[in-house]
């Protein structure tokens, strides 16, 4: 038969002939620009503190931003002196109406919480109202801005953490292709994926990112079916890509799970999780493929929500949680970026003097 | 009146029975039943909850109006939950487009929702119609390619905006607005107004219109229907539409009273909802009302649960068991009146003098 | 042992609203023909269900060769050597032949080739032709019939009852079936045979029970009753005749229909060829033909239910070939289905409710689109008073009222508003005598007053008594003619089953 | 004209299997010229029938499911509900006792909702679809009730269960790997060939083998064994049956509770899928309604349910691997599928049938022409576009049950 000229190889990847020209890391601007590891603030003393916490869909327990809410909570109560029994965590439901999130919002401020933080841009609009009814009562939304005195936005610089692991993925890769899972194709999860594709082309300029979202926006099941996510993780990989970045919330176990299936020890396969240390939350022998995660820190920023307005002054929270104040970053557990620290943290300190800016728009 | 007692009778013990079916499992569970009753109805005296079932519910009624008019004629909608969402996301980006004087302004937007709720509604009654496509099978695979359909139109490159991290449509001016009922403790959709207007007109389509009357007897029996003529193609079609239309209307109490916007996080899951109060309602105006209110009950009280530890899902166990027992009763009680009477006209020309014995002409 | 094979005693059953068996003593010996006559509604069907296992008996005992059973399901009746072939056919068009007469019996002999063997032995026995691996859709009424009988000997069934078998043959398909039940007779097998065709009776029985108003009224001796003592027998009273008097046929077309066509859905076959008809005022033109051969359809096409494919109606000299039914009901035309449930009525809904259908877009009971419930009533009332129909009121169920009484309402419901045209089609099928005079004399009243009417019946007497004009209908064709003052039932019958296609 | 009406009637004539032979070897054949001709190798790739496999194998339970109500004649639109408890039922076994466990559990919850759906139609006379409805809403709320009571306290979410043990995967070997050999030379047609039978050949669990085992199973149950008999001739003439003493509640039953069975072996299939080893809520999509389309689509034939799941998984799988590109070369393929239909009518004469194939044809190919991909919101839902399409131009051949959601009850017929 004839050979077909068309295509690249299919399954297997071994791909040793491609070549992959990389950029050098930019040099290391000295020390001053590594992030400030002291606290934002010191330590005040939450114990007369009151504090509620609404999640969004997913609730505590999905291993994503809600779960690192709720570990801000947890550290504050292990730090600032808050009472356990002070806290009260609800939770929202699929597809529910805006009144729904009005009332759980005001519940709580009704009950006298304060703070309130709300987890999840889609309590945006709800809080703008609650938070206009309860001017004495201070509130926090993660994720979204609402301009208002008495709320405090809690928002991430998500395109620099995925900046990184995107530089750390293309200086892993050896057949000069990686891949972004998407859950949904909504302008958060956007950021992931243009933070993910400069941080590669900045290290290899050429390397091939294949893009893919498991469902469009407004159909919010692609956060939630590992089933389908694990096809499109497949997909990728089978078409040469060796390293898979997710940003696809309970989907993402599915891109856990191929990468696991198709790694050899000839030909081994990378996964990058998000949100939180995933190599922590997977169960293992899953996690020993997920090389980093890129941490989006809403546990630090709930924590130094809550020192802030134990200690009586909300302004020293930093405008978004980026690099400079560990608010994004990547996660070394598990070993599977030792090699690369060095690189990173030079790319990292460029995006924190400003020599690299990173877009939040594909 | 007995007719009212059959009318009442089965919908109140299946609430009973489903009562207490989740008073067993709350207690299973280790929970006391007569406590969470208690949180759940001191809730509805809470903030707005009040307001918001009355808001939800009205909403409610419009998808199960939507439903129950389907169902008159043994049609099931399934694809009401697409048809309101496209519906109210055209409209939204057609009520951010325009200005227009307030009144003026507010109507167009009506009308696109319901015009576009009618089309969608219309692939599937085509195909019913002409190509014998199972309604049920067209519709639920419409839901998806709505669900496609509105993300390609809120992209930001078509007619959506970005606000923070959501998409929305156009914010809609305070002309195209719907005006609402502010009670101190929450406002009122002036859309409440527009769902109690579409429960009496259903009403008096079903029970003073020819069309009514058509389509029920078409529910009855397509065949006597036919003979009646009744063009059955030409009622699945306008059933199907009307159903439609109606479904249109179902997003805009948001759009219209709170939003002013569609965006990513615009409610979901009103399609199937209505299909279960039109079936606790038995398409009856005033018992999808009581419905539409007990389901919106048990939706917003059910956040008081939370603070007494019970999970809030064992209002879904509630909500499914009422609807299937309420139709095995209605059932159970229809057997045996169309029984009961039978025996009574039996025994009521029995009653008429040696008339059985008569030989006429 | 006794001579006897089956002995049915006391046995009364109730339905809500009759009594469709009252303390029926019948005994049939074996190895007989056992004939049950009776009007429509007496009973028989319902005794027969009784004894085969589908319905149970209020009060009252069966006894199998003297020994007392009780049938819980046709199972138990079918393991006690009882066969029923149904009134209406009890097969499932989507199976094959070997299915539909497998079922239920499969531990038998299995599925398998064994089976069929016995199947296509059996077929032989009765002259079925079809293989048994065809689908019973495709076969024709004689031939499902035919599956019937074999359905109930592949059970092993020594007694057969025979609901009506002949309602749905033509005279050769009878003299088929005749030969094959004294073939069947001298192996001893037992019949019981339920016909509303005396002369048939007559001619196979070898004992006669004649059954009125659910209950035993007495038997007959084959050889010595005639038909018309039979009759009386059956109706308790002077024969009511259907007779017309004097014509009042006008010069006026009322319907005029010009080669109609109509094909069948699935293309190619022809239900109707080239019919032509015209019906005056004040003339009733009886449609005579066997079952299944288009009267269904061409009523159907004259009602607008069907499109026809080909050809020209007119009412009146309107052509309405391509008016929907609504418009041609609002023309003029009235319509008795031959179906009332299914087609007649809407059994849940209360009587003014059916008053309405079919007149849903006319006064009174309508108005610029809107319903009028007081004034349909009030003309349901008048109604239920002209005609005679037996109810407490106007706002039960239709479901509640008899059958003959739910004909009289829709034969009342399809004469108002002042018809051109009737379609009557069967209207005193399933209706007790009394209705049945009832109805005869309500057509003879609308015909003097100069009503045209289009009657279809399978009733020869009716038909022959009613009409002013038959024509004869096979196989979708209009095939001949025949002056109702002369012919006979018998040169009817024979010119419905093509043997003699110049009758009168 | 008459060789021609033969060669029509040769194929009407064919027996099923040659006739499914004939029809999968033009499929793939025209897969093969689709993928070489757009270059677009993922569309016969063995990946992506193994991801079909995976992605049909819940969809194929639930077809079969629907397939035993629906030719029983009781219409199960609670395939869903029936579904979400298997899903649960299959976790909570599964992660204590092991995969086969899942199994069980799985299929026994389904069970329940199947039992459910009994009790209501068919000794309530319920309509089927209100009960179904009613189901699916029960299915949810006690699966969702039972989470939060059981999942919480091992998982730390209410939403998800502990991690299930799911199946080794297995290939029939040697052949699996001769056909990737083949796939691997990138030869045209023979590669696209191995690709798509390869992956049917490896990747398999046991779950998947009995998925495809069922499929000839209830052929023969249901078609060739008088148990299968009966139970269908409740579904086309229930007095018909009664009358001869078959016991239709009980065959009504049986139908029901082993379409709620196989509904949770959908279910199992959904828990054990190799994406996430467990439960999760809404996990199941509506994969049982379209389980319930497959079937119709199918014609009410465990054949034609195969082919349905299978084009369902197949174009699902096509465009999440490969994303809106494939969708569009999959337009070519069909562009190409309508000028064959259209040679073929026009050689049988059927002059009208073949100018609507070979202008709908052309519509597809500019669309085609005129595009370079298909938008992510529309490629997202290719399956259930094509599924609408394929019905519409064939529903109108499609046959089902004729006593198919009748109230059917003891001793009322005539
Ligand atoms: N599900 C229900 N819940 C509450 N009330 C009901 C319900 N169904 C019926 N009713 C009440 O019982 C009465 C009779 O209902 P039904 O639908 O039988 O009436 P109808 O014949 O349509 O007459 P109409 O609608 O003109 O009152 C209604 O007027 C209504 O007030
Ligand atoms: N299931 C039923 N429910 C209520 N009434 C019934 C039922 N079956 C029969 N009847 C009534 O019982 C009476 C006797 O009916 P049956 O069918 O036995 O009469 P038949 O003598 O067989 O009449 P035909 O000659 O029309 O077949 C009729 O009035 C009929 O309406
Ligand atoms: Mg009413
Ligand atoms: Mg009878």
């Amino acid at each position: 038969g004839c050979a077909r000229d068309t295509g690249t190889p299919a399954a297997g990847g071994d791909a040793a002939g491609t070549e992959c020209a990389r950029n050098a890391a930019p040099a290391a601007a000295g020390g001053a620009a590594a992030p400030s590891a002291a606290p934002i603030a010191p330590n005040a003393d939450a114990s007369a503190l009151r504090v509620g916490l609404a999640f969004d869909v997913g609730g505590r327990g999905d291993q994503s931003f809600n779960d690192s809410a709720y570990a801000g909570l947890e550290r504050a109560v292990a730090e600032l002196g808050l009472v356990q029994d002070n806290t009260r965590e609800v939770a929202a439901a699929t597809g529910e109406s805006e009144d729904a999130r009005v009332s759980r919002l005001r519940q709580l401020a009704t009950e006298g919480f304060s703070p309130v933080v709300a987890v999840g841009f889609a309590y945006s609009e709800s809080l703008t109202t609650v938070a206009a009814e309860f001017p004495d009562t201070q509130f926090a939304i993660v994720d979204s801005v609402v301009d208002l005195p008495n709320v405090t936005s809690l928002t991430f610089a998500a395109e620099q953490g995925s900046f990184l692991v995107g530089a750390a993925a293309a200086m892993r890769t050896t057949s000069c292709q990686i891949g972004f899972v998407g859950g949904v194709e909504v302008p958060l999860i956007q950021a992931f994926e243009a933070g993910f594709v400069q941080g590669a082309k900045a290290v290899a300029p050429d390397v091939e990112v294949d893009v893919d979202y498991i469902s469009p926006a407004g159909d919010f099941s692609g956060f939630n079916d590992p089933a389908r996510g694990t096809e499109v993780a497949r997909g990728q990989l089978d078409s040469g890509a060796d390293v898979v970045y997710h940003a696809a919330g309970g989907s993402g176990q599915g891109v856990f799970e191929a990468v696991a299936a198709a790694t050899t020890a000839e030909a081994p396969k990378y996964a990058i999780g998000v949100d939180s240390d995933q190599f922590n939350t997977v169960a293992a022998p899953t996690n020993e493929v997920i090389m980093t995660s890129m941490l989006k820190r809403v546990d630090v920023a709930v924590f130094n929500f809550i020192n802030a307005v134990a200690a009586g002054d909300t302004s020293v929270l930093p405008q978004t949680f980026d690099l400079s104040v560990d608010g994004v970053g990547y996660s070394t557990t598990g070993g599977g970026v030792d090699d690369l620290v060095a690189d990173l943290d030079a790319y990292k300190a460029a995006i924190i003097n400003g020599d690299i800016t990173v877009s939040s728009t594909p | 009146m007995s007719r009212i007692r059959s009318a009442l009778l089965p919908p109140a013990l299946a609430i009973l029975f489903a009562a207490a079916l989740c008073a067993v499992a709350l207690v299973i569970s280790g929970a006391s039943p007569l406590t969470a009753l208690g949180v759940m109805i001191g809730q509805v005296g809470q903030g707005t909850t009040a307001v918001d079932i009355v808001n939800s519910a009205a909403i409610y009624y419009i998808v199960a109006l939507a439903a129950a008019i389907g169902f008159q004629m043994k049609l099931f909608n399934i694809g009401i939950e697409g048809q309101y969402r496209l519906a109210a996301c055209v409209a939204a980006i057609v009520g951010g487009l325009i200005v227009l004087p307030p009144v003026l302004h507010t109507l167009v937007i009506i009308v696109v929702a319901v015009l576009v709720g009618a089309v969608w509604a219309g692939i599937p009654a085509l195909l019913k119609a002409y190509r014998g496509v199972s309604e049920v099978i067209s519709t639920i695979m419409l839901n998806a390619v709505s669900l496609g359909a509105i993300a390609f139109l809120i992209r930001p490159d078509s007619f959506g905006v970005l606000q923070g991290n959501n998409i929305s449509t156009k914010p809609i001016e305070p002309s195209g607005q719907f005006p609402g009922l502010d009670t101190g403790a929450g406002t009122i959709f002036g859309m409440v107004v527009v769902a109690v207007l579409l429960g009496v007109g259903y009403w008096f389509l079903l029970n003073r219109t020819r069309f009514g009357f058509e389509l029920r007897a078409s529910g009855e029996s397509a065949t006597a229907a036919t003979a009646g003529g009744v063009n059955a193609k030409r009622m699945v079609i306008i059933a199907l539409v009307l159903s439609g239309a109606v479904a249109g209307l179902a997003g805009l109490p948001e759009v219209l009273g709170r939003d002013f916007a569609y965006t990513l996080t615009s409610p979901q899951g009103y399609g199937f909802t209505g299909l279960a109060v039109a079936l606790l309602g038995r398409n009856h105006p005033a018992g999808i009302a009581f419905g539409a209110l007990l389901w919106a009950f048990l939706d917003k009280s059910a956040i008081a649960l939370d603070n007494i530890g019970v999970p809030r899902d064992i209002v879904l166990i509630m909500q499914g068991s009422v609807v299937l027992s309420v139709v095995v009763a209605y059932e159970v009680v229809r057997r045996y009146e169309l029984a009961a009477e039978q025996r009574r006209v039996a025994a009521q020309l029995r009653g008429a003098p040696a008339a059985d014995k008569e030989v006429v002409g | 042992m006794t001579d006897y094979a089956v002995e049915l005693t006391g046995i009364t059953k109730r339905f809500p609203g009759v009594v469709a068996n009252s303390d029926i003593h019948l005994a049939v010996r074996r190895g007989e023909v056992h004939a049950l006559c009776g009007e429509n509604g007496a009973g028989k069907s319902t005794l027969m269900k009784i004894l085969y296992g589908i319905q149970q008996p209020d009060e009252g005992t069966i006894a199998v060769d003297g020994a007392q059973v009780r049938f819980r399901s046709p199972a138990d009746a079918i393991r006690a050597g009882i066969g029923m072939v149904h009134q209406h056919f009890m097969l499932a068009d989507n199976l094959t032949v070997a299915e539909n007469i497998l079922l239920g019996a499969e531990a038998q002999l299995g599925i398998g080739a064994k089976a069929k063997a016995r199947i296509t032995e059996l077929a032989r026995t009765v002259g079925l032709n079809a293989r048994p691996d065809m689908l019973v859709e495709r076969l024709g009424v004689a031939d499902r019939q035919r599956v019937e009988i074999v359905k109930v000997l592949y059970r092993g069934a020594r007694t057969i009852i025979l609901d009506e078998p002949t309602a749905v043959l033509v005279p050769q398909e009878v003299d088929d079936l005749f030969a094959t039940l004294r073939g069947m007779r001298a192996e001893g097998f037992t019949f019981l045979f339920i016909s509303h065709k005396l002369d048939e009776v007559r001619a196979i029985a070898d004992t006669i029970t004649v059954i009125r108003r659910g209950a035993c009224v007495g038997s007959a001796d084959p050889g010595a009753v005639t038909s018309r003592q039979l009759a009386e027998m059956m109706v308790g009273s002077e024969l009511p005749s259907p007779e017309t008097r004097d014509s009042t046929v006008t010069d006026r077309e009322v319907l005029r229909v010009t080669g109609l066509q109509l094909a069948a859905d699935e293309g190619g076959r022809s239900l109707l060829a080239d019919v032509d008809l015209v019906v005056h005022a004040g003339e009733v033109l009886g449609i005579a033909g066997v079952e299944g051969n288009g009267q269904t359809e061409l009523v159907e096409t004259i009602m607008g239910m069907r499109r026809a494919t080909d050809g020209t109606i007119t009412l009146s000299g309107t052509d309405i070939t391509r008016a929907g039914t609504l418009a041609r009901r609002e023309a003029g035309i009235g319509y008795v289905p031959e179906d009332r449930t299914r087609y007649g009525l809407l059994a849940t809904q209360p009587l003014w409710a059916n008053r309405i259908l079919g007149h849903q877009s006319r006064p009174p009971v309508a108005r610029g689109g809107l319903i009028d419930r007081e004034a349909a009533r009030r003309d349901t009332r008048r109604i239920v008073e002209e005609f005679d129909v037996r109810t407490p009121g106007v706002d039960v169920a239709a479901a509640a009222l008899s059958g003959g009484n739910q004909q009289k309402l829709i034969v009342g419901r399809e004469l108002s508003g002042d018809p051109v045209l009737l379609i009557a089609s069967h209207p005193t099928r399933g209706v007790d005598v009394g209705a049945q005079a009832g109805i005869w004399e309500v057509l003879r009243r609308a015909r003097a007053d100069g009503l045209a009417v289009l009657l279809i019946s399978a009733d020869l007497d009716e038909l022959i008594g009613l009409s002013d004009t038959i024509k004869v209908m096979l196989r979708g064709r209009l095939v001949a003619a025949a002056d109702p003052a002369t012919v006979t039932p018998e040169e009817l019958g024979a010119a419905m089953t093509g043997a003699d296609g110049a009758a009168a | 004209m008459t060789t021609l009406t033969r060669a029509r009637a040769g194929f009407g004539t064919l027996p099923g299997w040659a006739r499914s032979a004939i029809v999968v070897a033009v499929g793939v054949g025209l897969l093969a010229v689709t993928a070489t001709l757009t270059g677009q190798i993922q569309l016969t790739s063995s990946g992506t029938t193994q991801a079909a496999v995976r992605l049909l194998l819940p969809i194929l339970f639930a077809a079969l499911g629907g397939l035993w109500a629906e030719r029983a004649g009781v219409i199960n639109i609670g395939l869903e509900g029936m579904m979400i408890l298997g899903t649960w039922g299959a976790a909570w076994a599964g992660y204590q006792w092991g995969p086969y466990a899942a199994v069980v559990g799985g299929l026994v919850f389904g069970v329940l909702g199947g039992l459910l759906h009994a009790v209501a139609t068919v000794s309530f006379g319920v309509n089927h679809i209100v009960s179904g409805v009613a189901i699916t809403l029960l299915g949810l709320g006690v699966t969702k009730y039972l989470s939060t009571l059981l999942f919480l306290p091992v998982s730390g979410n209410p939403r998800q269960s502990p991690r299930v043990e799911g199946f080794e995967t297995f290939s029939v070997q040697p052949l699996a790997d001769a056909l990737a050999a083949v796939e691997a030379q990138q030869r045209v047609v023979l590669s696209d060939v191995a690709g798509l039978l390869g992956g049917l050949l490896s990747g398999l669990t046991p779950l998947v083998v009995l998925g495809f085992v069922l499929v000839p199973a209830s052929y023969l149950l249901l078609w060739r064994t008088s148990f299968g008999l009966r139970l269908r001739s409740c579904g086309e003439n229930p007095v018909a049956a009664e009358s001869l003493g078959v016991q239709v509640y009980l065959y009504k039953y049986i139908a029901l509770i082993v379409s709620g069975a196989l509904a949770g072996l959908g279910g199992a299939a959904l828990t054990l899928n190799p994406g996430q080893l467990g439960y999760l809520e809404g996990q199941t999509g509506g994969r049982g309604y379209i389980g319930l389309a497959a079937m119709i689509f199918g014609n009410w034939r465990p054949g034609g349910l195969l082919a349905g799941s299978a084009l369902f998984g197949y174009v699902d799988g096509v465009q999440l691997r490969a994303g809106g590109e494939a969708v569009h070369a999959l337009l070519y393929g069909a562009s190409i599928l309508a000028v064959g239909l259209a040679v073929l009518w026009v050689l049988q004469r059927r002059w009208q049938t073949a100018a609507i194939a070979l202008v709908a044809g052309a519509a597809v190919y500019a669309v085609y022409f005129s595009t370079e991909t298909v938008p992510r919101e529309f490629a997202s839902y290719a399956p259930q576009i094509v599924t609408l399409l394929v019905l519409a131009v064939a529903s109108q051949r499609l046959r089902p049950p004729a006593a198919i959601g009748m109230e059917y009850r003891r001793g009322e017929g005539d």
